[in-house]
């Protein structure tokens, strides 16, 4: 029930210190740097407890039309967020606090030896791209048009993850995946230089709730995101400053 | 010792039929939701587009190989379960319904781990024979097999034990082997839970996505079936064509559980 | 072929160890109590209960040796065997069932069919070759276990009470299909029954199994004229007491004397049939020097007589007119003297 | 005729032990392929963590609520499609097992569009009692429950089925209500059946994710199953932990299935 | 209380219909061959089966009416019955499902297991009560099916072959418990058996049931003196023949002539036990005035005699001792002549 975090808030104070629960739904692309951020605010607002709802960004404005109580929402994309402003879930304007863009991995090693997006179209290599419907795709789309390469893939994975996982199994030759989980895969993982690839750039916004229990609380956190502390932590994971 | 109508046999114990009520409540009103949400205007337009076509017919042909095929080895592993006195037995019971603990998606990792291209077999099989099976529509079978299979077995290891053994004794006193005993005496004997079994199993393949979508991959055509087109109108913020092609995916496997006929599930 | 079986076993409560042994083509019949492990001495022999101690020898192969760790398994033993519920198979039709063991030892389908059929046809079940075992009656469905069991002419045919559920016009025709059957196969028969006409009828030798172990046996006739326990007694319809004897007189237990026709010495059975007694309102005085004053315990119509159940020091059936049952005024609770002449009595070492 | 030693009776017609020995590497291999790449040095710290045990317990306690709650509405359920003829019987049977077909992320939608605040039943429990389902841990059992119910239904209907009904009649003939002969009769005779959908049910439950996700959200502590916890972990490119997740997940379900000795499951 | 039952039922190739009554307190046994429908008339009675027409009636209260649409569900028409296949409840314990019953209305459990503990007593079951169903003989079993329907004293008694597979020494016992506590019992009873003197002993009437219609009822004594069809007479022992008398003569189907004591006309049936059948090599010259060519089928040991199976236009059965055979050189196949004094001859309208 949604009264536990309205309650954990006290209403004199908080105008001053943030205090009491956050909860944040988040796309599950920022899951990470997000559990990072928390550690961190842990030290300058003690007072403050953050939840986070990890989850597909359409899922969870789905959650949010539904009444999933909750104070903040970060989607990875800008499509999603519309809707849910439009749904009337958004207290205020939605702010981008972060930017993705493409990279073409390969697993180590290079064992397809992919030298660029050209490569893509080679039917001999084991190709995964995001599905042209959701937000990685839509982006992958327009850098292969723009490089004029068209690409012959073996799936269209719906989540950057999955394409991500691919490629570090070596299941896949080569794969466009955002530059933030190439990196999360670590040394399972290579990349190659795409010209242009920053051309093309996916925006993740973040908000604060409408019927936040805590809105001084999400204003804090919201805050904290797109300030100092998230540019440093978002920076650290290759998300690009807005 | 009231004189009833001959209707009222069908008079069920509140015991029974309160919780019943319940539990249909819970299984059939969220599909209602489904229904009353559906965007029936669009609705013949969705269901006639190629995409949604070819998803079906890949959903159907991989469900029911991947039912056969459970029936080919599930049968016989629920057999060894229940009729035999192998050592290790109740260890085999447990490793084999390990599939339906794991979240999908670890399955379909699993797999990939197994039967991919580097995988334990799978990289033997790619540098002995250049066979890969991921990505491939063998993939999609493979992975439904894999999380569907232990349905039937736990079911058909219910069934065998239900039944009475000494039918077995004596098909092998009038000479039987085992294999005809099975074939011709606990076969025809546990019908009804095979059948059960095996439609737990296909269903279960019909809507399988997890495993599907990591292990094989999703590509229309080939490895993208309905809950994956499905899934990829959700992400797309299609909510609408997702409902539909749930709707169709309902539509299609009642019509086959109803059109499964009493007779066949069994009588008793 | 020959079976030689030394079976023991313990199972609950009971402690089966018999010997039995039947010769080529000689049918046993095993008659026994409720409980004395009839079936349970079957199952042995089948190979469905694995046997605790013992052995079993089949036309000199052993077939059962737990010391030796054999043990052959119930399929390749062609024992045949009839069970008390039947069993058929649910699933299969009336004809299906019958052809089984046929097919299972691999002839081809249309034989085996014509063969089962043929056999349906001796059991008077023509006509219901398509019927499932649940459309059956009790009686049909023991008849098609029967000829289940007899088409595959296994080495040793075991059956359990086969006739039980048999009607009195069918019984006499299926027994007698079954006696000719016996008769011309070289096989091994066992046949448990309750039915002391039956035993006489099928078994060339008669085992009666009491508690788990065999107490009599023998032809049927020599069974029949001198049992050995209650329960033999009451199966062929002898009273039968046990004493001592020294020259003309025999001590029962109780301390009753039985005088004897001839001379006899130590342990003996003493059996007399039930018409042989005279029940009488006082102490007989006429030749019959046995005389016991008795209590009724209860009377029962049976067939033209009455058989009365009367206890005291020495416990007797009685078989009487229902005249003489009105004429002394017996009732359960009365009192009365039973009396035997010595030449009806006869007498054998117990 | 062979003499053959005791132990043989564990022989097993070919016909039976190849299709079983390649159904049991199918099941089994891929969780092998999780054990090979197991992080094996770094699992004491990733199991004592304590969002793991809290993942954990929460997992064992909705499972566990939701297979209670799953026989008490779904045996009765069974019960009715078994034996009795209600009309629409078969159309029943094929509604109560949609969820089996329906992609655990629709399901997911489903609930919400009828258990959430604006749902068809959620709108009136928060208007009329201020009572809001989603995004609690009733939510995930509520989930878990609409996913795995219809496998205890399916399999306790085969069960019933395979049961002899004669002793039903003899039950009524000595007096019995329904209600005593279902619970001393018809229930004793099934209970391998129901045990074996109850297991069903709970490994379901256990490893359900899509549904979950969806209607309850992933809140630590209240919704976030271990399945949840795995998908977190990918998320941040943690799939050693995942796997450590997966591998606890497996451990647990065949420890609890190995306990469920040979005698619960049933003597036939 | 008193039953009235008009069954009709079309059930594979069964037609049943058959009136059936019993009066309160009465014992009705029901007799026929396989098939003939007293299962199936047992399950109508209970409520198992639905009737397809007709009237079922107890104690006035109207069980089953389908033409006015009426149908009492068995747990509410307080019908006792004990099934072919006794049905123990496998789960239970022997004393538990005695008492189910009694529990099933309410007793308390304690005093129904009390109850149960006393009836298992009766049935020579003392020390059973922990057994499961699957631990028990054929016998044993019976007696527990029989003690679980006798000790909820039902209105209406329904007990199918309630004594096939007890053995010669209990057999006695339980069926003497059976009668005493029929005898003290007002409700109605009706007892399928297939053996005449468990009929006679335990009936008070005689219903004879074939191929789905009663062909025969009355007192035991009566049915047994006067069969009327062949199944009947087989049942009590008799030659049964049917054919059309006028004076002292009767004409049978085939054209024989049986010569008779005493004047008749019409339709008759022709009665004469087998030991009133004379064989011999050739035409008698004798007193028997009948006399008859006839060829052997069957030779059967039968207690002391030798029940010869003979078939012509007169089919008889005769018994003979075992000298007669050796004498005549009597065999399967072989021709003899068969006399019977007309005095011997019982004939009743048919
Ligand atoms: N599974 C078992 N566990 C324990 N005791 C058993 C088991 N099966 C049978 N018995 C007991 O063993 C004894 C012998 O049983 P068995 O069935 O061999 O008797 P039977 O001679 O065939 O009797 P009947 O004439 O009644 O058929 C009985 O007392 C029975 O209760
Ligand atoms: N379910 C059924 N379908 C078709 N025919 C059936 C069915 N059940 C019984 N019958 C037939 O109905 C007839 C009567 O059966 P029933 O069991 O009443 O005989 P019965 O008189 O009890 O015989 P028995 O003495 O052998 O027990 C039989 O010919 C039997 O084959
Ligand atoms: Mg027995
Ligand atoms: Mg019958």
């Amino acid at each position: 029930d949604d009264g536990d975090s309205a309650a954990a808030a006290d209403p004199g104070e908080a105008s001053q210190v943030p205090s009491g629960r956050v909860t944040v739904l988040a796309a599950a692309s920022l899951t990470e740097s997000f559990e990072h951020l928390a550690d961190e605010l842990q030290t300058t607002h003690p007072d403050l407890e953050i939840v986070y709802s990890f989850g597909s960004s359409s899922g969870l404005v789905e959650q949010l039309l539904s009444g999933a109580p909750a104070d903040v929402l970060a989607t990875a994309d800008t499509t999603t967020m519309d809707e849910a402003v439009a749904g009337g879930v958004v207290d205020g304007e939605p702010r981008i606090f972060a930017r993705n863009t493409l990279a073409l991995a390969v697993p180590a090693g290079n064992p397809g030896n992919v030298t660029g997006l050209a490569d893509l179209a080679n039917e001999d290599l084991r190709v995964a791209i995001c599905e042209p419907q959701v937000p990685c795709g839509g982006a992958a789309q327009r850098l292969l048009d723009a490089a004029g390469v068209t690409a012959a893939p073996d799936t269209l994975t719906t989540d950057v993850k999955e394409a991500a996982s691919l490629v570090a199994l070596g299941e896949a030759d080569a794969a466009l995946i955002y530059l933030t989980d190439a990196a999360a895969e670590g040394d399972a993982v290579e990349t190659v230089d795409v010209p242009d690839a920053e051309d093309v750039v996916s925006d993740y916004p973040v908000a604060v709730l409408a019927d936040a229990p805590n809105p001084e609380g999400a204003r804090a956190v919201v805050d904290a995101i797109t300030g100092e502390p998230g540019r440093v932590i978002l920076g650290e994971a290759g998300f690009l400053e807005p | 010792m009231n004189p009833t109508r001959r209707t009222e046999d069908l008079r069920v114990p509140a015991g029974l039929l309160i919780p019943a009520a319940l539990g249909v409540a819970i299984l059939v009103l969220p599909m209602a939701g489904l229904v009353v949400r559906a965007p029936w205007s669009d609705l013949p337009s969705i269901l006639a587009s190629d995409e949604v076509l070819t998803a079906l017919r890949l959903s159907l042909v991989t469900a029911t190989v991947a039912t056969a095929a459970a029936l080919a080895c599930g049968v016989p592993i629920a057999w060894l379960l229940a009729r035999t006195t192998l050592p290790g037995r109740s260890v085999l019971r447990g490793l084999v319904t390990v599939p339906l603990v794991l979240p999908p998606v670890v399955g379909g990792v699993a797999l990939l781990m197994v039967f991919g291209r580097r995988g334990l077999v799978g990289g033997w099989l790619y540098d002995t024979f250049g066979i890969s099976l991921p990505f491939t529509t063998e993939a999609v079978v493979l992975a439904q097999v894999f999380v569907a299979m232990p349905f039937l077995v736990v079911a058909v290891e219910g069934a065998l034990r239900t039944a009475d053994r000494r039918y077995d004794d004596v098909a092998a006193t009038l000479g039987a082997t085992s294999w005809t005993t099975f074939r011709r005496v606990t076969l025809p004997a546990v019908t009804p839970g095979v059948l059960a079994g095996a439609v737990l199993c296909w269903a279960r393949a019909l809507g399988e996505f997890g495993a599907t979508v990591t292990f094989a991959g999703s590509f229309p055509g080939t490895t993208r079936t309905l809950p994956l087109e499905a899934y990829v109108a959700i992400n797309s913020g299609d909510s609408d064509v997702a409902i539909v092609l749930s709707l169709l995916m309902i539509a299609v496997s009642v019509t086959i559980l109803v059109g499964l006929r009493e007779r066949w599930i069994g009588t008793a | 072929m020959s079976l030689h079986a030394d079976l023991a076993l313990r199972r609950g409560d009971l402690e089966l160890r018999a010997a039995l042994a039947v010769a080529p083509g000689e049918v046993v019949a095993l008659l026994g109590p409720n409980g004395a492990g009839k079936s349970t001495a079957l199952q042995l022999l089948a190979g469905i209960l694995p046997l605790d101690a013992g052995r079993v020898e089949l036309d000199g192969v052993t077939l059962d040796d737990p010391a030796a760790g054999v043990h052959v398994r119930p399929r390749d033993r062609r024992v045949g065997m009839v069970v008390q519920d039947y069993l058929l198979f649910p699933r299969m039709s009336v004809l299906e069932n019958v052809a089984f063991g046929l097919r299972s030892r691999g002839m081809p389908r249309d034989r085996a069919r014509a063969e089962a059929r043929e056999w349906l046809g001796r059991m008077g079940l023509a006509g219901y070759e398509r019927r499932r075992p649940g459309e059956l009656s009790g009686g049909q469905a023991q008849r098609v276990a029967l000829a289940r069991a007899l088409i595959v002419a296994p080495r040793l045919l075991l059956l359990d009470e086969p006739l039980a559920a048999l009607d009195a016009g069918t019984r006499p025709a299926v027994r007698a299909e079954l006696r000719r059957h016996l008769a011309g196969y070289d096989g091994c028969t066992l046949v448990v029954t309750h039915d002391p006409l039956e035993a006489m009828v099928l078994g060339d030798r008669v085992v009666v199994l009491e508690r788990g172990s065999v107490v009599q046996q023998g032809p049927p006739a020599e069974v029949a004229r001198r049992p050995r326990t209650d329960y033999v007694a009451r199966l062929v319809g002898l009273n039968l007491l046990t004493g001592t004897a020294s020259g003309r007189t025999a001590e029962l237990p109780t301390g009753a004397v039985v005088t004897l026709a001839h001379d006899a010495t130590g342990p003996v059975h003493i059996a007399f049939p039930p018409v042989a007694v005279t029940l009488s309102p006082r102490r007989p005085e006429g030749s019959a020097r046995n005389a016991w004053p008795l209590v009724i315990a209860d009377l029962e119509a049976h067939g033209d007589l009455v058989r009365v159940t009367a206890d005291g020091a020495v416990p007797v059936l009685a078989d009487v007119t229902p005249l003489a049952v009105a004429d002394l005024g017996l009732e359960p609770g009365g009192e009365v003297w039973a009396s035997v002449k010595a030449t009806e009595i006869s007498v054998y070492p117990a």
